[in-house]
């Protein structure tokens, strides 16, 4: 089977700042992402759980982007200026991808 | 004054407060009960609906009595005054950066639904009415809070994002203001045959959601008091005690000045004294990332709203008749 | 005909068309008032046990009339033709491929619960009766769609999966289709003591939880709305409009020879109006994926079912009196 | 005795029985009707409340007959002991490993809430009283089972893990012990004016709820039987149905030493002869993770649930009678 | 700790395919998997969100597969005759597994 | 962008041992880490889906750590001890990560 290289880029943003990152993430010319839903976790700003949660205040989001090499820079880019000021992960893996016409 | 002692100790017998404990103490405790999160979403779709719709229902019967324009303005200025009180008073009593204290005072300038509802269901069961449209009241002091304290950040070089047109639609348009609003209006719209209709689900059944709901409260309020026990001073403590006080009064002030009836100047007293825990945090992680929101909320949820919901709506009831009765 | 601009007035002011409303609005005006995928779930599973039991009952308690298995049928035929006329109309109106005009023939062939739901309460707030077993009618309408639409696409060359045996037991043995028959089964199996006992659950509060989910379809329906607005042609809202129409008309003709009473006549008018967008929209995805989803969902849920909520059923209804009195 | 099998056939059609075997068909006949976990934990959420509460109220009615402690001494005793049994009888029908066998009958000495429940509506259906206590007796009997079970793998050289005191809490402090014994307590403090309250929520939607929970646990039971078919050996499932029955005698006879009355007698059978499935395998989870967790929840959900619900509890009520008439 | 070699295959597919995908994996002889429920995301066919629905039409699900890097071109043959006609990607990183035995 | 080498380790565990594995973590110094909700997947012990469960006996979570690669070997020995009688995976993959001072 026939794989391209790509990066698989996963961001663990607040779930309130999640418009914000794939509007920048659209603005930047991304043109794929999805977003996976998180229970919890545990970082420096202490323990959290989206158990029994109605507010959207405390809890995360998983956006992962698969995009091509050449584009690493400008989607970090664009996700460096929303997480900055905010709680959050940012990793990069090299990855392959098929069907590589959709990226 | 023994009926205030009566009164608080009915209250704290009632299901709804015994729910918030067993909650309380299940966490504390370290049970695994927990709620799904879409179920608790789910509890507080539903109450944000009935209290909004039966409040339409109500002025739909009663007529606007001229005084829901006042009542609104009064509103808004109680929610955007009250975060300066909060923020001198936090100042002074808890040494915070301008950040923490500005976001901790915008959850007290704004309201808590849920204290509502608790203290609404308490004056029905004690037979005294209140006006329907305390329930837009509410709506509206949601938000004003959240512009005040950016404000005061600004105002005090804390740094804070300004608000932009998109922020503002964000707050503004937050899911349960809208929520709030919006069934309000289709109760007035549709009267007391719309409530014939639809109160099956909306009328009976309530008091049980609510229970079931403060159950998770207590369990969510326990968890956080748990895992943030160390971010609590003393003096915060204080603070999440004497400011629903403060706000309580600045609301009778206002609800005897407004001419309300002695139950809504006791919901105008609970509404400035309880503090958000929906719609203010999600804004301040917005607006203000850099405050910790394990302190506000914990403040909110962990300390004034036990507060309020036990001792708290029985105290201020006792001050709303007093005042009513002009004994001051 | 006074009657029909009163009915659908006083149809616009239900709680559950403003609920709708509100939901529409506020998704339109990117307020991010939601529900969890698990509550609107869940009210779908309340919705469809009720309304299946509740026809079970209902035929326990008159009987078959005999005419179960021709409406039955009837159903089926519907079912079936209906989307050869969208078909055909699709081509004629809006220039779409064959596999994207015959994905949301599909839908139209087949039938929207909720709609048949609004139908049922307006009908029983009119005092008008209607046979039970129509909801056993309904379930037979949900499948044959996709049928149909698949051998026009096999027939047109446009490639398409022909039905395999497991994709004929994912259709039918839909989780829908499944709840619906199953819940009927139950409903006449226990009848008026079955409804005794849980009528507690799927009587009284079965309106209001009608509301809240259609609420949910309306922030569902303006979130759709909002994002692919650009795939909505003007000649495909004109077919959202005009295809409900001729589907209605289909059912009063087949409604009328099978004399059926005049609730009857409603909603078998409502069945063949309305279109699928829980079944048939994931039965396309696995037959048809080279159809546009967003095409055949955005024009089902934002179009045709606000559609049918608010002037289709009162313009139906007027159309059945009229044909019931005889008045052709 | 054509009481029974009158008794049993009533049973049988009841919308509850219906909605299991609706659910077990529909997943057996692989539909992908299913329940969201949410909503199945909101419904179980909904069920504990419901049945503590409501037994505390009865308790605050009917006062203690003093009898409690001596009933929820023998329920830990049943629970303690029951495992004992039903290892020594799968040790003989079936060749299981020791630590299988114990984690099974970890299950069986546990009780499963949902039995109960249904017992005690058909117990209210028949017009038969029974200790409002019970319920707390089942929540004594939820967790010694495992302590027993654990035991008796340390005895047999079958590794396991010890008791610690952080497994202790967990098993203890399981989320449906707190819930049960929670709401228990707050009927009891609240009593008649509790339920007035919330019992809109409570009463009269229950029997509903409970329909709706079974609808998905036949679904849940269906997909465990399709998926681990293969785990089930005749002698297992002959176990599966042989366990319920030996643990009804004990129970039987507890009860009548106790001087239970007739309902209370029924529902210790029940309790006795039904096997877990939410803490014990949850339990089993942390502490014999070695145990094939496929084949006690399949033989607890998939065999001996069925057999309660269906055949169990009308037998077991037969002979509670036959007991009562002293016809032994 | 001992780690070996493996790959961590990972494909985003539509909810409605799920049940197919894993079957043809499992008929690949493909032995463990895991599925990870999808919030929203977007793609060359719009923006989508599960919130609020509830068929099952639009969204997906993310199955992630573990394997030794030897069995890739199974797995992937089996992932793509699936996926082929279908909305979803397929992404494969190079990683390290503890319990080797179990693959 | 500046990015800086870690470790993604992966830990698919059974949810009743999510707070032990989390408290191992904490203990061994592991100072972050992200769960995610699981819906269900197979392996050697058979199929399961958490769809419709009341239980949470069966039924696992996904946690995610980054950390700097010298920390590796001291999680790993965590997460063993932890996972050793239990069902799951365990699994690293090369990761570069923005903002490294959170680690
Ligand atoms: N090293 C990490 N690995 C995985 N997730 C992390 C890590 N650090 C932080 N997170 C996630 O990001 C959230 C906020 O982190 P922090 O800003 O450190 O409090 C945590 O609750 C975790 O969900
Ligand atoms: N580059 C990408 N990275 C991550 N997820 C993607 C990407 N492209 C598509 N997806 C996911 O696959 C779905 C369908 O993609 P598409 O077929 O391009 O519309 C999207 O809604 C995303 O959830
Ligand atoms: N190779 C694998 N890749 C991904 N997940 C796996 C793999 N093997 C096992 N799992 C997950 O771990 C669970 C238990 O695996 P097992 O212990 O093999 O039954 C499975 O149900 C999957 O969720
Ligand atoms: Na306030
Ligand atoms: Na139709
Ligand atoms: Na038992």
């Amino acid at each position: 089977m026939d794989t391209h290289p790509a990066k698989r880029v996963e961001i663990i943003i607040e779930a309130v700042m999640e418009r914000h990152l794939t509007q920048a993430l659209s603005e930047a010319g991304v043109t794929g992402f999805t977003v996976l839903p998180v229970m919890g976790g545990s970082g420096r700003s202490g323990e959290w759980s989206r158990e029994g949660q109605v507010g959207r205040a405390s809890g995360m989001v998983a956006v992962i982007c698969l995009i091509r090499p050449e584009r690493l820079d400008t989607l970090l880019d664009a996700a460096f200026a929303v997480v900055e000021r905010h709680i959050g992960v940012v990793c990069i893996t090299d990855a392959q991808v098929l069907r590589a016409e959709r990226f | 004054m023994p009926g205030i002692f009566q009164l608080a100790a009915d209250n704290l017998v009632s299901p709804i407060i015994l729910s918030f404990l067993l909650g309380l103490i299940a966490a504390l405790g370290r049970s695994d009960l927990n709620f799904p999160e879409a179920i608790a979403k789910g509890l507080s779709i539903y109450l944000l609906f009935a209290i909004g719709f039966k409040g339409g229902v109500s002025v739909s019967g009663h007529g606007l009595d001229g005084k829901l324009v006042a009542a609104l303005g009064a509103g808004v200025m109680l929610s955007l005054s009250l975060p300066v009180a909060a923020f001198a008073l936090l100042r002074a009593m808890a040494r915070l950066s301008v950040t923490d204290a500005a976001a901790i005072a915008a959850h007290y300038g704004s309201i808590s639904i849920v204290t509502f509802v608790a203290a609404t269901s308490l004056l029905a069961g004690q037979g005294i009415a209140a006006e329907g449209y305390m329930v837009a009241v509410a709506a509206a002091m949601e938000a004003p809070a959240i512009v005040s304290a950016l404000w005061i950040v600004v105002a005090r070089g804390g740094g804070g994002k300004r608000m932009s047109a998109d922020l503002w639609r964000e707050i503004l348009l937050n899911g349960s203001i809208v929520l709030l609003i919006g069934s309000f209006v289709i109760g007035w719209m549709t009267g007391q045959g719309g409530l014939n209709e639809i109160g099956g689900l909306f009328v009976e059944p309530f008091k049980g959601v609510l229970c079931l709901f403060l159950l998770d409260m207590g369990l969510v309020a326990g968890r956080g008091l748990r895992t943030n026990r160390s971010t609590l001073s003393l003096r915060l403590v204080a603070f999440g005690i004497v400011m629903p006080v403060v706000g309580a009064l600045a609301g009778l002030i206002f609800g005897i000045v407004l001419g309300l009836s002695q139950g809504g100047v006791v919901l105008m007293m609970v509404l400035s004294a309880s503090a958000s825990y929906i719609a203010v945090p999600a804004a301040m992680r917005v607006a203000l990332p850099e405050a910790n929101p394990a302190l506000s909320l914990t403040l909110s949820l962990g300390v004034t709203f036990p507060f309020n919901l036990t001792l708290g709506i029985p105290l201020y009831m006792a001050a709303a008749e007093i005042a009513a009765g002009g004994n001051f």
